[in-house]
């Protein structure tokens, strides 16, 4: 059997394709944990990934309202960046700012998926994005601190320190902490997650199904996949450094997410981005510790 | 002259996988894959969606949906 | 309490004064620090006072620009202005003593107009810095441009709406 | 020690643009990339219809932006993206703080030609907030040029950091938060977010996270 070399096109489509199933494996788990904790039994693990699939014959529908071709688009560029967020990041372990940058595109799409479309519900969701944008005070406080302790923030180097010094979090764990809320604000069913809360129906979700809902739950799976990665690369590198044991740190990982998801209930918007301000602040008193 | 929207989708779908494909088989290098991996994979999937969406409705489903009516309210 | 202080934060009419008692927080902190700055910026010529006193003595009259003289003449690569520019381009210093007629004429006068001369649209403020500074100039222009095309669009189309209607 | 190719692990090239001297590396171009192609798309883009439901009424209203007021705000939408294009690859950074305040002012463009009294409130404030922040954007930038004698962000990179340079980081980066309507100060933003026209509102959001991840790039080659 002749493996596709490390580099070439073939193996970043295997790669992508294969962190996509386990991300969307991993969302299932979340799920099942979620449903568990709460007493039911709970959807098989694999059904966020037939979810997905699901989405992708059922027939797409457009509102009249919506702002063509924004609102196709939009929806592309959020899984767009994504990609290229998971190519850079676990594929390449290159510059982790450009991962910063998709985080923060991400947001602006998902600021734009709920405005495109027209509806009430969506334009919630949408201003509540602009709101939940907070969550860029420990985007920038954690890299800082990994910066200001590595001199680097390409992620190759930042590894390699850590084989070298031991894992960043003994160094930086209210840094770790705050960037963990940061992903903990990305899962689904989270207390931060008021861009798609039920109390506005779906958020900015709301008028996607069809082909578009599943090009866009692709997007987000990867997300969820890049983001769990770089949590554990950036702080736990040291010791996680091989695909199996990333592969089932991620596990646990996910689990402790959803025992965090499943007894946490939806916080108020304001609240929600307090919450998010305090941790980030807390993260600050670590620059005291370099 | 008015292409058919299921063509249309057909046409979309090759153009968009097409790049994938070519950058497979050529062996580009890396900044050029990324950034083919990157344009092209959610269009692609998307408009293979829309083409796998539509699959179903030309064959007998068709006339099945139709022999239902809607007899709701 | 933090939630009543977020709160308050939320509209939008509070956020000017926030905003600027922050800045005076962060401004009187830095005031407290001792400034050692970097000499090599300051392009040597006399004193304003030396510069002023010369054009009184009708030494110089090219003086009357006191105390932002830099000297040389108008696209005379041997006798150049002293600029220090950010960025080493081969026209450095070629226009600084370059002034309009309407300038001259001032400059000619009297000793008093040095900062008018150099400050007016289009004076020799705007060819040194496009000289030293290079496209900087042409941003400048660009912003100020944008906001004259949004107030004017307001005002032709907001403002003048509004008396119509009035008058109606 | 090149902070550049810590942060970006190589620098792909430089643009001779006049003297305005741009720099490539992955991350920005990244940027740029993905500003060109929000940009066309949002310009391309059509206003939705925003469907508006009123309390004790049984119907749904469809509003959306008029013609003109759709043709102005598109040129500033074009305007802004333009600006960002700058903001992301300019090397040097009074050029940076310009373009910065090119965007705050195409922001409040795309805003201030809407007819809802709530969001010309809105710009207002944001309007006063990048007014303030004129003072530690620029003033930030002459202490950093008046303590190192340059504003090359290639030569800066080069230049260990000191107590001084920390201030001026420091209202560089007060400045430009303000100036992008960044985190603390959100609410202006949120009010005026609540406009119609999807495609304009998006730039705006935009604009202010793109300033934000070249800000942090900033802010660490700097010192």
């Amino acid at each position: 059997m002749i493996y596709p070399a490390a580099g070439s096109m073939l193996y970043m489509l295997l790669e992508l394709i294969t962190a996509f199933l386990f991300g969307g494996l991993l969302l299932g788990l979340h799920r099942k944990i979620i449903a568990r904790i709460q007493g039911r039994p709970g959807p098989p693990i694999v059904q966020h990934l037939i979810h997905t699939f699901k989405f992708y014959i059922k027939e797409l529908t457009i509102p009249e309202t919506s702002s063509m071709p924004l609102y196709v688009a939009i929806v592309l560029a959020l899984s767009a960046v994504w990609v290229l967020a998971f190519l850079v990041g676990p594929v390449l372990l290159g510059p982790f700012s450009i991962i910063i940058m998709c985080y923060a595109v991400h947001k602006v799409s998902e600021h734009g998926i709920g405005l495109a479309s027209g509806s009430p519900y969506t334009k919630m969701g949408s201003t509540r994005a602009v709101l939940s944008a907070t969550a860029e005070m420990p985007l920038i406080v954690a890299p800082a601190l990994v910066f200001f302790k590595t001199h680097t923030l390409v992620l190759s180097d930042i590894i390699n320190y850590q084989i070298l010094h031991g894992s960043l979090f003994m160094d930086l764990p209210l840094a770790a902490i705050a960037t963990f809320i940061l992903l903990l604000s990305k899962t689904p069913f989270n207390p931060f997650g008021i861009v798609w809360g039920k109390d506005i129906v779906s958020g900015y979700k709301t008028e996607h199904f069809g082909v578009i809902r599943g090009v866009m739950m692709f997007g987000e799976i990867l997300g969820f996949f890049v983001l769990l990665w770089c949590f554990l690369t950036i702080f736990f590198g040291g010791i996680f450094n091989t695909p199996l044991t990333i592969m089932l740190t991620m596990i646990g990982v996910t689990i402790i997410l959803g025992f965090i998801c499943a007894l946490t209930p939806m916080i108020a918007p304001y609240h929600s981005v307090m919450i998010q301000w305090i941790f980030a602040l807390l993260a600050l008193i670590n620059v005291l510790f370099i | 002259m008015k292409i058919q929207k299921q063509t249309k989708n057909r046409i979309l779908a090759v153009l968009t996988t097409l790049p994938i494909l070519i950058g497979i088989i050529l062996n580009t290098p890396l900044v050029i894959s990324v950034a083919i991996l990157t344009f092209f994979v959610p269009p692609s999937t998307y408009y293979l969606g829309l083409v796998l969406m539509a699959l179903p409705k030309s064959k007998k489903e068709e006339d099945e949906r139709e022999k239902i009516t809607f007899t709701g309210y | 309490m933090i939630g009543r202080i977020l709160n308050s934060l939320a509209e939008p009419k509070n956020v000017p004064k926030v905003f600027s008692v922050a800045i005076s927080i962060i401004l009187l902190f830095s005031l407290t620090m001792v400034f050692e700055l970097n000499p090599n910026q300051l392009y040597p010529k006399p004193a304003p006072q030396v510069q002023v006193e010369l054009a009184k003595q009708n030494i110089d009259i090219s003086y009357n620009l006191a105390p932002y003289n830099r000297g040389g003449l108008p696209l005379e690569p041997d006798n150049r202005g002293i600029v220090r520019s950010q960025y080493q381009t081969p026209y450095e210093g070629w226009i600084t003593a370059y002034l309009t007629p309407f300038s001259q004429f001032l400059r000619d006068i009297t000793y008093h107009f040095g900062t008018t001369i150099l400050g007016h649209p289009g004076g020799i403020l705007d060819e040194v810095l496009y000289y030293t500074r290079g496209y900087d100039t042409i941003l400048e222009s660009t912003i100020l441009f944008t906001a004259f095309t949004i107030a004017s669009w307001v005002i032709l189309n907001i403002t003048a709406k509004e008396r119509d209607k009035k008058e109606k | 020690m090149n902070d550049i190719l810590d942060l970006n692990s190589y620098i792909i090239g430089h643009v001779l643009f006049g003297d305005i001297v741009p720099y490539l590396t992955p991350f920005s171009l990244a940027l740029v990339i993905t500003i060109v192609v929000f940009t066309i798309f949002l310009a391309l883009s059509k206003p939705e219809l925003r469907s508006v439901t009123r309390f004790g009424e049984d119907v749904v209203r469809t509003t959306t932006v008029g013609k003109k007021e759709a043709k102005f705000r598109r040129f500033m939408t074009i305007l802004c993206g333009v600006a960002l294009i700058g903001v992301v690859t300019t090397g040097d950074i009074f050029n940076f703080t310009l373009f910065v305040s090119l965007v705050g002012i195409t922001n409040v463009g795309i805003f201030a030609v809407v007819k809802d009294t709530h969001v010309l409130d809105a710009a207002f404030q944001y309007g006063l907030v990048m007014m303030i922040c004129s003072l530690p954007l620029f003033g930030g930038v002459a202490l950093i040029l008046a303590k190192t004698g340059t504003l090359s962000l290639g030569v800066l990179a080069g230049i260990p950091g000191n107590p001084v340079l920390n201030v001026g980081r420091m209202l560089l980066l007060v400045g430009a938060v303000g100036e992008g309507a960044l985190a603390p100060f959100f609410a202006t933003k949120v009010e005026m977010i609540r406009a119609k026209g999807a495609p304009y509102i998006n730039m705006m959001h935009l604009s202010s996270l793109m300033v934000f991840t070249r800000l942090i790039e900033i802010l660490f080659i700097v010192g």
